[in-house]
């Protein structure tokens, strides 16, 4: 038997992927597009997606820059999960991880005009529920929930 | 992302075209604007229409914008936010630290 | 527990991914940066890359043609194992499967001069080993292995 | 996938850049060749050194491109391939088919 890589299922009802990618900004966009096709599958509303999408950009972006240092030898695992019910994403780099409690308000007068320090608020403002953890080998591992289908009211709490 | 620039009563108008995100979207704003500064232009108007997807480095190249050429005694305005750029500029606070406008002319005007 | 996605880990020594992609062939080319990711960490040489790459673009560009039809509808599942010993693909359509002993013979006179044909032909070139089979629902399943860090005179097979 | 077109000589020179694949770089191939033929030329050199990609939609519109222009009397051939496009060609015994030149001016004088 030539094979046996035992993968998932293309299943009609639930949209996976798994990847990992080295440390390039340019392959955010690559995933982005994976995480496109999938919520296409189940017809999420265009505001969803606009919010889901700015959650992963921030979160690879994290991973990339001040988890993996930019070193493009470190790599991204990002795995995705897409029903009509949610959207799962899991995100793990290979730095050295970091405290969030320790990271500072962005909302601080002091540090509204920072040129940086947004990432986090935009991916807890676009997500439902934002996990972080120490990864298995001390990198960061970041778990994302949306629900989909939800009321509009709550889809549109940034405007 | 692609930036045209053109010059209107003395008002350079940046028109960025495309994704400001971090590695190369918000690099080429930064230029941008740094080049506008060293050519002299003291009042800068960046219009956002064409802007289709910022992220957290964008927002950061506008307030880093902002500050540089309030610093150097110049100004920058915004115009033409599309409602997502909106959204994303209110959920960081930074919607009322920038002057905006819907309208060109109304924008150089203002200067 | 926010999470059950239950990924593959992230290897040291066996790069995967898995992805379902809507039937574009602008999809060709994300698919293809995920495999040159993780052709990449293994260090495949040049030409090993160039012959799999080309492979992979021919069977997805038969999943989306012959068996999607071009329905954007239709999705193209890819898993992919890189590891230093080899590559492993799979490639599913949602199509209505072939008879690959039923497709004409590309280097036979009478269609030497055919605008089309040849994708298999350059598959079988490209790669060791090369399975096609019904999928479980209906569509095709494709196989294909490639031994990595062989001898230069089995890799340039083509030049 | 970009084409340059220049004209020497009455040899129109096609000189793609990027990759000749299915969906996009064939397509953009099919139209130049057919647009070199409408304007009458009669002598087309195909320059393939800026060719990084080819698949088997790219060599099916080589291959189309070939039988076109036999068909209407005009002349095509091939100049600087890149020794994968050669590779590519001869695992589908079709480098036979194409008279094909290293410099360019060999490649003119030809016709
Ligand atoms: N994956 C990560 N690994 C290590 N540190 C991180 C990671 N993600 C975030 N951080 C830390 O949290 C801080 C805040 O991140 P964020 O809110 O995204 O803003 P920014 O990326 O602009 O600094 C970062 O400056 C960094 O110190
Ligand atoms: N995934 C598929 N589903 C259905 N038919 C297929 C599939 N792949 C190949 N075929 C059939 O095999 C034929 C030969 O394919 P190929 O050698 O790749 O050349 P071409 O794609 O240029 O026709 C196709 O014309 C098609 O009839």
């Amino acid at each position: 038997m030539l094979f046996s890589l035992n993968p998932k299922p293309m299943e009609a009802t639930a949209q996976q992927f798994h990847v990992v990618v080295s440390s390039r900004y340019e392959n955010i966009d690559v995933v982005q597009t994976l995480l496109g096709e999938a919520l296409d599958c189940v017809s999420a509303s265009e505001q969803e997606c606009h919010w889901i999408d700015l959650a992963l950009r921030e979160a690879l972006a994290n991973a990339i820059k001040h988890g993996n240092g930019e070193n493009p030898e470190k790599r991204v695992r990002v795995d995705g999960r897409v029903t009509a019910e949610g959207v799962w994403i899991e995100v793990e780099d290979e730095g050295d991880g970091f405290t969030p409690e320790k990271v500072e308000d962005p909302l601080a007068p002091e540090n509204l005009l920072s040129p940086s320090g947004r990432g986090l608020l935009y991916i807890r403002n676009a997500m439902d529920q934002v996990e972080l953890r120490p990864g298995p080998k001390g990198g960061t591992l970041m778990f994302l929930f949306k629900e989909l289908g939800a009321s509009n009211a709550e889809e549109s709490e940034g405007s | 992302m692609k930036i045209n620039i053109r010059n209107v009563n003395q008002v350079t108008i940046l028109e960025p075209k495309g994704k400001i995100t971090i590695g190369v979207g918000d690099v080429a704003l930064r230029d941008a604007i740094h080049g506008a500064l060293e050519a002299g232009s003291t009042k800068l108007l960046l219009n956002l229409a064409g802007v289709s997807v910022i992220d957290s480095s964008g927002v950061g190249e506008l307030v880093s914008a902002y500050t540089t050429c309030t610093n150097r005694g110049a100004k920058l305005k915004l115009l033409s936010l599309p409602p997502k750029v909106v959204d994303i500029l209110q959920i960081t606070q930074l919607i009322t630290v920038f002057e905006t406008f819907e309208d060109e002319n109304e924008a150089i005007e203002s200067f």
